[in-house]
C-alpha cells in the first residue's frame, strides 16, 4: 500500500464517476456518479493523512462527508421537483437553461 | 505484504462496485452497488488508520445516504424503475473522455515526485475530537448551518407545487391540495 | 484647499447617494437635493479655475489616493490647462441640465440619480490622472445613458428602405429603446477597443503603472503606437461622433429627454474627443502623426457630411442631433493639425459646441413640451408667441454657424486657421463649406419655426419660457456671447497645456507650427 | 480724453445701449424708453466721433492699440483694437450722423408699431451701429471680419423686421445666405493671410501671388456685401424691410462695408493688379447692369435698392482702377445723398401709403419739404454739377480714363446718363403731374421726421468740397479740373438724362427698351440660377446624404447588429441544454488543460 497506489486508486473512481454523470440520463444515477466522486476526493484525504500525518486531513474528511449529506438532501430535493415536473426524472428533459 | 494483498483487494472492490453503479440498468441495484462501493471505501479508511472515519462512513453513508437514495429512487420510480438505453454517442464519448482524463491524471501521478511518507502517530478519536473542536470550531459551526439551511432546502424544495407541470395528473397526484404554493417555512 | 477636485466628482455622486433615502413623493426635496448637488459641483470648478496658476502651467490641484497600488492604479486626480474650461463646462451644463428637469413628472427621482451619477463619472473623467481610473470614470459616463434613454426617452417611426431593408424587421428602428440599445452597444464596442489600448500601454510602460503623467514620460515603441493610436481613436472616436461610427448620435439625441440630450451631446461627447487628444495625441505622439492624415479626412467628413444630412432632416431633434456630428467634426479636425491653433480651437470648441448644444436641447425641449410636435413643417410663427425662445435659439444658431461674437466663430476660426497653416491645408475648405450649409439649415429652421404669420389653432396660446425654464437660455446663452467676444478667459488655460503638450510631438510635425519669424510673443 | 478712449467710446455707447435694452426687456417692451436709450447711445457715439474730427482738425495724428484676443502658443494669434487714421475717421463721422438721422427719422416713421416690435427694432439699430464702428476702427482684416458679420446679422435681423411676412422672412434669410456665401471667401481669404504672414495685417507685404489670392477672396466677400454682380439679387429683395433700415443699412453704411474693406485693404490691392482688372469689369458690369433694372422698377424702393448697387459699381470700379481715394469719396457722399433719398422716400411711403410709383403722383404739392430733399438727394446721384455726387462721380470717372480700352469708361459714363435717366422719371413720376388718388390726402410727418431730411440735405449738397481735406487725410493729392474731358463729359451725362426723362416721361410715356428689361427683370435670370443652386445643389445633395446616411451608413451599423443576432441564433444550436453535455465539455475541458499541463 503506497501513497501512489492510493491517489491512483482515487483517480480511477473520479474517472469512473464522470464517466456515470456522463453517459447516465436519470437524474438518481447521475447523484449516485456524483457521490463516488466525492468518495474519491474522501479517499485522498484519508491517504494523505495516513502517508502525511496529521488529523486535520481526517477533519476535512468528516465535513466533506457532512456537505455530501447536505448535497444529497437538496439533490434528492431537486429530483423530486423535476419529477412532479415532467413526470420523469430524466434531465434530458429539463433543458430549460436553453430557453 | 500483507498490506499489499489487502489494499488491492479493497481497491479491486472499490473500483469494480463503482463501475457496476454507473453501468447498472437498474437504479436499485446502482445504489446496492454504491453500497458496497462506500463499504470498500470504509475499508480502505480502517486500513489507513482511520477507523473513526471508517465507523463514521458506515454510518451516515451506507446507514444514512444510502437508505435516502433508495428512497429517492422509489419516489420517482416510474414503470418499474427500467431505465431507457443511454445514447450511444453519449456514452461512447463519455467512455473516451473518462478513459482520456485518467490517462492523464496517471500521467501526472507517476511523474510527479512522490514525498517520503512520514512515520505520523496514528490519529486517535481524542485527537479528532480536539481537532473538530477546538481548531475548526467555526468551520464545524459554519458547517451545522449548511446543514440546517439545506434541510430547510430541502424541505421546502420538496413541498413545492410547480405552477406549470407538463403532465399535470402526477402533480396534481404528488401534492394534496393546490391551495399550498406558497413556501411553507 | 487640496481636496477641491474630489469634492468636484463626489458633490454629484453623494447627492445621488443621499437620493436613494428620500421618499419618490417629496418632489421637493429630490430637486433641491440635486440642485445642490449640482450646484457645489459648479461652484469648486469655478474655484478650481481661479486656483489654477495659468503662469505655472502643468497638472496642478494634485490628490492621491492609492487604489489597487499592486497593479500601479491610484485615484489621482489633478487638473490641466484643457482640464480647467471643460471642468467648467461640465458644472454649466449639469446644473442648467438639472433646473430644465425641474418639471419633469415621471420617475423623477430615479432620473436625477442617474443623471448625477454620469455628471460624476465625466468630472471624473477630466481630471483623472491614471489611466484605470479615467476608463472607470468613462465607463461611469457611458453606462448610465442606457437607461435613461431607455425609460425616459420618446420614440418615433423611421420607414423602411435601403439595402438592408430586411433589419427593420428585428428593430424597432426609431423607437427609444432601440436608440438606447444601440447607442450604449456601439459605445461599448469603442470601449472595448480602448480596454485594450489601456492595456497595451499598461503592459509596454515597462513601470507597470496607469500613471498618465509616468506613462507621458515613456516614449513607446513606434510599432506598439501603431496598434494603440486606431484603438484609441476609434475607441473615443466613436464617443465624439467620428464618422462613421456616429449613427448612434443622431437617434440617441433625438429619443433622449431634454436634460440628458443636452448633458449627452454638451459635455459627453467632449469625453470622446478628449479621449484622443489626451491618450491618443499626448501618449503615443509618433503614431498620431501619422495617422493624422486620417484623422483630418475622416474629421472633414464629418463637417460636411454632418451638415449635409442635417440639412435634409425634418425633425428638429435630428437636426441639432446632425448638427453635433458636424461640430464634433471640427474638434476632430482641430486635434489632427497637431499644431497650437488647431489644439486650442479644439478644446475651445468643445466647450463652445456643449454650450450651444445645450442651449439648442433646451429649448428645443421647450418647444417639443409645448408643441408636442418636433416635424419643423408643422410650426411656424412661434416667435409671436415665444419670443424669449426665439430669441436664444437664434443665437444659438449663430455660434453654430460661427458668427463672430459667439464662442462658436472664435472656435472654428481657430481650427480652420490651424488646419490651413498645417501640411493637409485643403481641410480647411470643406471645413469652412461645412460651416455655410450650417448656416443654411440652421435659419431655414429658424424661418419655419419661428417666423411666419402668428400661429392660429392648438398653436396660438403657447407660452414662453417660464420661471425654472428660464436657467438654461439665460446661463448658456450668455455664456456664448462672453466667450465670443472675450476668449481669453479660457483660452489662456488651454494655451498653456496646448504648449505643453506641444512639445511631446516629434520634431517633424512641430517644426510646421513654430511662428514665423518677426512675430511678437505677448507676455501673460 | 485720449482719441482711444474717444474710439471706443464711439463704438461701445451703442453697444451699452443695446445691451442695456436687452437685459432690462421692461424698457424695451414699453417702446418709447427704448428709442431714448438708442438715440442717447448713437449722440454719445457721434459726439465722440465728431470731438475726435475736431483734435484731427487741430492736428492729432492717427493712432492704433492692440490687444491680444486669440492666444496661440502664448502670442497672439489674433489682435482686437482701435485705429484713427484718414480712412476710419470720415467713415466713423459718416455713420454716426446717418445712424443718428435714421434713428431719429425711424421714431416718427415706426412710432405705429407694436410698443415690443418699437423696442426691439431700436435694439437692433444700436447693435448695428456697434457693429458698424466695429468695422470701421478694426486696426486689422480679423476684426474688420467680425464687425462684418455682425453687420450682416444686425441686417439679416432687420430685414426680417416684419417676420409674420413671408416674403420679410425670405428675404431676410436669403440676404443672410448670400452675404454668408461671400463671406467664406473672406474667411479663407484671412486664413491664406494667417498662413503666408502670420498675422492679419493688411500693411503685410506677402508676394504677389499671395496677395492676389488673398485680394481674390476678399474680393469675393466685397461681391456679397456690396451687393456686385451676380450676387446683387439679395440688394433689391432687402427692402422688405422698414425703409429707415434700408437708407441706413442697405444704402448708406454696411453695403458700403464692402468697399471700405477694400480702401482699408489698400496695401494688399495695390500688390494684386489682377484682382484690380477683375474689380474694375464687375464694378462696371454692376454699374450699368442695375442702372438698366432701375429703370423698369416700379417700387420706388427697388429703384433706389438697384440703383444703390450701380453706385457701389461705381466705387468697386474705382477701386479697381487704383484709386482707393475716389471710391472712398464716393462713398462718403453717396452715403449722405443715399440715406437722404431713403428717408425722403420714406416720407412719402409714409404719406402715401405705397411703395409703388403708380400711386403717387403730384406730391410736390402735399409734401414740399420731401420733395425738396427728394430732389437734392436726386439731383446729387444724378451728378448734377455742385452737388456732393457731381465731385465724387467725377473722380470715379477721371481714375478710369484710359483704364481697360475706354470700356469701362463708356460703361460708366452710360450708367451716369441712365442714372439721371431714373431718377427724373422717379421725381417726374412721383411729384410731378397731377394729384393721384393715393397722394390726396398726403401730408408732412412731424419734426422728427422732416428734421433729419433737413440735416442730410447739407452734407448731400455741400460734402463733396469736403473732397480736399479727405484726400490730404489719405495721403492722395485731390485736384479736380472741371475743364477736362470726364467732368464736361459726366455733367452733360447727367443734364442730357434729366432732360430726356422731362420729354419721356412728363406724359407718362415709357422708357425706350422698357419692355424688353421688364421682361429681363422678371425672368431674373440670376435670381432663378440661385435658387436653382440652392434647390439642386445644396438641398439634392443634403437629400442624398440624409438617405445614405440613414439607410446605408446607419443600415450598416445596423446589419453589424443583425449579423450578430443572427449568429447567436446559429451558435445557440451547440447548446443543448442538456446537463451531461455540458458535463462532458466541462471534463474535456479538463482533460485538454491537465494535457498541457503534464505534457510541459
Amino acid at each position: 500500500m503506497t501513497l501512489t497506489g492510493c491517489i491512483t486508486l482515487a483517480a480511477a473512481l473520479l474517472c469512473i464517476g464522470i464517466y456515470g454523470l456522463v453517459t447516465r440520463k436519470q437524474a438518481v444515477a447521475m447523484l449516485l456518479s456524483v457521490e463516488l466522486m466525492a468518495n474519491s476526493a474522501n479517499i485522498l484525504f484519508a491517504a494523505f493523512a495516513h502517508f502525511r500525518g496529521g488529523a486535520s486531513a481526517q477533519v476535512f474528511v468528516l465535513f466533506a462527508l457532512a456537505i455530501t449529506v447536505a448535497e444529497v438532501a437538496v439533490g434528492l430535493a431537486l429530483v423530486m421537483l423535476i419529477y412532479r415536473r415532467h413526470g420523469d426524472t430524466t434531465l434530458d428533459l429539463a433543458s430549460e437553461a436553453k430557453q | 505484504m500483507s498490506s499489499q494483498i489487502g489494499f488491492g483487494l479493497v481497491a479491486a472492490i472499490i473500483l469494480v462496485s463503482a463501475l457496476f453503479v454507473v453501468r447498472s440498468k437498474n437504479l436499485i441495484h446502482a445504489v446496492l452497488w454504491l453500497a458496497v462501493t462506500l463499504i470498500g471505501t470504509a475499508a480502505l479508511y480502517a486500513q489507513l488508520n482511520a477507523p473513526f472515519l471508517a465507523g463514521v462512513q458506515v454510518l451516515t453513508y451506507v446507514g444514512g445516504v444510502v437508505t435516502l437514495m433508495v428512497f429517492g429512487v422509489m419516489v420517482t420510480r416510474r414503470h418499474g424503475g427500467a431505465e431507457a438505453p443511454a445514447e450511444s454517442d453519449s456514452d461512447e464519448k463519455g467512455f473516451i473522455f473518462a478513459t482520456a482524463l485518467f490517462v492523464v491524471l496517471a500521467l501526472a501521478i507517476w511523474k510527479s515526485p512522490v514525498p517520503l511518507p512520514v512515520q505520523a502517530p496514528i490519529a486517535t478519536t481524542n485527537q479528532l475530537a480536539h481537532a473538530l473542536l477546538d481548531d475548526y470550531l467555526i468551520a464545524f459551526e459554519a458547517l451545522s448551518l449548511l446543514l440546517l439551511a439545506a434541510i430547510v432546502g430541502a424541505v421546502v424544495l420538496a413541498r413545492r407545487r410547480d405552477p406549470d407541470p407538463v403532465s399535470g395528473e402526477e402533480a396534481g397526484a404528488a401534492a394534496p391540495t393546490r391551495s399550498t404554493t406558497e413556501v411553507v417555512p | 484647499m487640496n481636496h477641491l477636485l474630489s469634492i468636484t466628482i463626489a458633490a454629484p455622486a453623494i447627492a445621488a447617494a443621499v437620493l436613494i433615502f428620500v421618499p419618490n413623493s417629496n418632489r421637493v426635496a429630490v430637486r433641491m437635493i440635486s440642485v445642490v448637488g449640482a450646484a457645489i459641483s459648479l461652484v469648486t470648478s469655478i474655484w478650481v479655475a481661479f486656483l489654477y496658476d495659468r503662469a505655472l502651467g502643468g497638472f496642478q490641484l494634485l490628490e492621491t489616493f492609492p487604489l489597487v497600488p499592486s497593479m500601479g492604479i491610484h485615484l489621482k486626480f489633478a487638473v490641466d490647462g484643457w482640464g480647467v474650461p471643460l471642468l467648467l463646462l461640465t458644472g454649466v451644463i449639469l446644473f442648467t441640465g438639472v433646473i430644465t428637469s425641474w418639471t419633469l413628472a415621471k420617475r423623477d427621482k430615479e432620473f436625477f440619480m442617474l443623471t448625477l451619477l454620469l455628471v460624476a463619472g465625466v468630472f471624473g473623467v477630466f481630471v483623472s490622472q491614471d489611466l484605470f481610473v479615467f476608463f472607470l470614470f468613462y465607463e461611469i459616463a457611458v453606462l448610465p445613458m442606457y437607461l435613461l434613454i431607455g425609460i425616459w426617452g420618446s420614440s418615433h417611426k423611421v420607414e423602411p428602405s435601403g439595402p438592408f431593408k430586411f433589419v427593420w424587421k428585428r428593430f424597432e428602428v426609431g423607437s427609444r429603446e432601440y436608440a438606447a440599445m444601440k447607442l450604449t452597444l456601439m459605445l461599448l464596442v469603442g470601449s472595448a477597443a480602448i480596454m485594450v489600448a489601456m492595456f497595451l500601454l499598461w503592459v509596454n510602460s515597462g513601470a507597470k503603472t496607469f500613471d498618465l503623467q509616468v506613462l507621458e514620460a515613456t516614449r513607446f515603441p513606434i510599432s506598439v503606437q501603431h496598434v494603440i493610436f486606431p484603438l484609441v481613436w476609434l475607441g473615443f472616436g466613436t464617443l465624439a461622433g467620428v464618422f462613421p461610427f456616429h449613427t448612434w448620435s443622431p437617434d440617441g439625441h433625438a429619443s433622449a429627454p431634454t436634460a440628458v440630450s443636452m448633458i449627452h451631446a454638451g459635455v459627453l461627447m467632449k469625453l470622446g474627443a478628449f479621449g484622443v487628444l489626451r491618450v491618443g495625441m499626448v501618449l503615443v505622439p509618433d503614431a498620431a502623426a501619422i495617422w493624422a492624415p486620417l484623422v483630418g479626412a475622416v474629421a472633414v467628413v464629418n463637417i460636411l457630411y454632418g451638415a449635409l444630412c442635417a440639412a435634409s432632416q425634418k425633425d428638429l431633434k435630428y437636426i441639432i442631433a446632425y448638427s453635433s456630428v458636424s461640430h464634433m467634426g471640427v474638434v476632430m479636425l482641430g486635434i489632427a493639425t497637431m499644431n497650437a491653433a488647431g489644439w486650442n480651437g479644439a478644446v475651445y470648441q468643445m466647450v463652445a459646441h456643449g454650450i450651444m448644444t445645450g442651449l439648442f436641447f433646451a429649448l428645443v425641449g421647450l418647444v417639443y413640451e409645448r408643441a408636442h410636435t418636433r416635424t419643423i413643417a408643422k410650426m411656424g410663427g412661434f416667435a409671436h408667441v415665444m419670443p424669449v425662445v426665439a430669441g436664444f435659439f437664434t443665437l444659438a444658431c449663430l455660434s453654430s454657424l460661427g458668427l463672430p461674437g459667439t464662442a462658436g466663430f472664435v472656435a472654428e476660426f481657430m481650427v480652420f486657421a490651424g488646419a490651413a497653416k498645417g501640411v493637409n491645408w485643403w481641410w480647411a475648405i470643406p471645413g469652412v463649406l461645412g460651416a455655410f450649409v450650417t448656416a443654411v439649415y440652421v435659419l431655414r429652421a429658424v424661418k419655419t419655426i419661428f417666423w411666419g404669420p402668428k400661429p392660429e389653432g392648438e398653436y396660438a396660446h403657447l407660452t414662453d419660457a417660464r420661471s425654472t425654464e428660464w436657467a438654461a437660455p439665460l446661463v448658456l446663452g450668455s455664456l456664448l456671447v462672453i466667450f465670443g467676444f472675450y476668449p481669453r478667459v479660457l483660452l489662456d488655460f488651454i494655451d498653456v497645456a496646448s504648449q505643453t503638450n506641444l512639445k511631446r510631438l516629434p520634431a517633424a510635425v512641430t517644426a510646421q507650427v513654430t511662428p514665423p519669424a518677426g512675430e511678437k510673443v505677448v507676455a501673460r | 480724453m485720449t482719441p482711444v478712449t474717444l474710439a471706443l467710446v464711439a463704438t461701445f455707447a451703442p453697444a451699452v445701449a443695446a445691451l442695456l435694452l436687452l437685459i432690462v426687456f421692461p424698457l424695451r417692451h414699453k417702446g418709447a424708453p427704448a428709442a431714448w436709450i438708442c438715440l442717447l447711445g448713437s449722440v454719445v457715439s457721434l459726439g465722440a466721433a465728431l470731438k475726435l474730427l475736431v483734435d484731427r482738425l487741430g492736428g492729432a495724428g492717427d493712432t492704433r492699440v492692440t490687444a491680444p484676443w486669440i492666444m496661440e502658443n502664448g502670442r497672439a494669434m489674433a489682435e482686437m483694437g482701435v485705429l484713427i487714421d484718414g480712412v476710419s475717421l470720415p467713415m466713423l463721422v459718416i455713420v454716426g450722423v446717418v445712424a443718428l438721422c435714421v434713428q431719429l427719422f425711424s421714431v416718427a416713421y415706426m412710432h405705429d408699431e407694436a410698443p415690443r416690435a418699437f423696442g426691439r427694432y431700436f435694439t437692433l439699430h444700436a447693435l448695428f451701429l456697434f457693429s458698424m464702428n466695429v468695422v470701421v476702427i478694426s486696426p486689422n482684416l480679423l476684426q474688420l471680419f467680425a464687425g462684418w458679420e455682425l453687420v450682416g446679422l444686425t441686417s439679416y435681423l432687420l430685414i426680417g423686421f416684419y417676420f409674420a411676412k413671408p416674403s420679410a422672412a425670405k428675404a431676410a434669410v436669403k440676404a443672410f445666405w448670400m452675404t454668408k456665401l461671400a463671406d467664406m471667401g473672406f474667411l479663407f481669404g484671412l486664413l491664406v493671410l494667417y498662413v503666408f504672414t502670420g498675422g492679419f495685417e493688411w500693411t503685410s507685404q506677402p508676394t504677389t501671388l499671395v496677395a492676389t489670392w488673398v485680394t481674390a477672396l476678399l474680393f469675393v466677400a466685397v461681391i456679397g456685401k456690396s451687393a456686385q454682380f451676380p450676387l446683387h439679387i439679395w440688394l433689391p429683395d432687402a427692402m422688405e424691410g422698414p425703409t429707415p433700415v434700408s437708407a441706413l443699412l442697405h444704402a448708406a453704411t454696411m453695403v458700403a462695408a464692402g468697399v471700405f474693406l477694400v480702401v482699408r485693404a489698400d496695401p494688399l490691392f495695390a500688390l494684386a493688379p489682377g484682382t484690380r482688372e477683375v474689380m474694375l469689369w464687375i464694378g462696371s458690369v454692376t454699374a450699368l447692369f442695375a442702372a438698366c433694372l432701375a429703370l423698369v422698377q416700379s417700387d420706388i424702393k427697388k429703384v433706389l435698392a438697384y440703383s444703390t448697387a450701380s453706385q457701389l459699381g461705381y466705387m468697386v470700379a474705382a477701386l479697381g482702377a487704383g484709386n482707393a481715394f475716389a471710391g472712398f469719396f464716393h462713398l462718403g457722399t453717396h452715403a449722405f445723398f443715399k440715406a437722404l433719398l431713403f428717408l425722403a422716400a420714406g416720407s412719402v411711403i409714409h404719406a402715401v401709403h405705397s411703395n409703388s410709383l403708380e400711386d403717387m403722383g403730384g406730391l410736390r404739392k402735399k409734401l414740399p419739404l420731401t420733395t425738396v430733399a427728394f430732389g437734392i438727394g436726386a439731383l446729387s446721384l444724378a451728378g448734377f454739377p455742385g452737388f456732393a455726387g457731381f465731385f465724387s462721380k467725377d473722380l470715379v470717372l477721371t481714375s478710369l480714363e484710359g483704364k481697360g480700352n475706354w470700356i469701362p469708361w463708356t460703361m460708366l459714363m452710360g450708367s451716369a446718363f441712365l442714372t439721371a435717366f431714373y431718377m427724373g422719371r422717379v421725381l417726374i413720376k412721383a411729384f410731378g403731374g397731377e394729384l393721384s388718388e393715393k397722394s390726396a390726402h398726403a401730408h408732412e410727418g412731424g419734426p422728427a421726421m422732416t428734421g433729419p431730411l433737413v440735416i442730410l440735405a447739407i452734407p448731400a449738397l455741400a460734402s463733396g468740397f469736403l473732397g480736399g481735406w479727405i484726400g490730404t487725410q489719405m495721403h492722395h493729392a485731390h485736384e479736380l479740373h472741371f475743364l477736362a474731358l470726364t467732368p464736361v463729359v459726366a455733367s452733360s451725362m447727367s443734364l442730357i438724362g434729366l432732360t430726356a426723362a422731362w420729354f419721356v416721361f412728363r406724359n407718362g410715356g415709357k422708357a425706350p427698351f422698357a419692355g424688353t428689361l421688364e421682361r429681363l427683370d422678371a425672368f431674373s435670370l440670376v435670381d432663378k440660377t440661385w435658387a436653382a443652386g440652392y434647390q439642386v445643389g445644396l438641398l439634392g445633395i443634403s437629400g442624398i446624404a440624409g438617405w445614405i446616411d440613414r439607410y446605408l451608413v446607419d443600415g450598416l451599423m445596423n446589419f453589424g447588429a443583425w449579423s450578430t443576432l443572427e449568429g447567436g441564433e446559429s451558435a445557440r444550436r451547440l447548446q443543448t441544454g442538456r446537463v451531461r453535455d455540458y458535463a462532458l465539455m466541462v471534463v474535456a475541458g479538463v482533460v485538454v488543460l491537465a494535457l498541457i499541463g503534464v505534457l510541459r
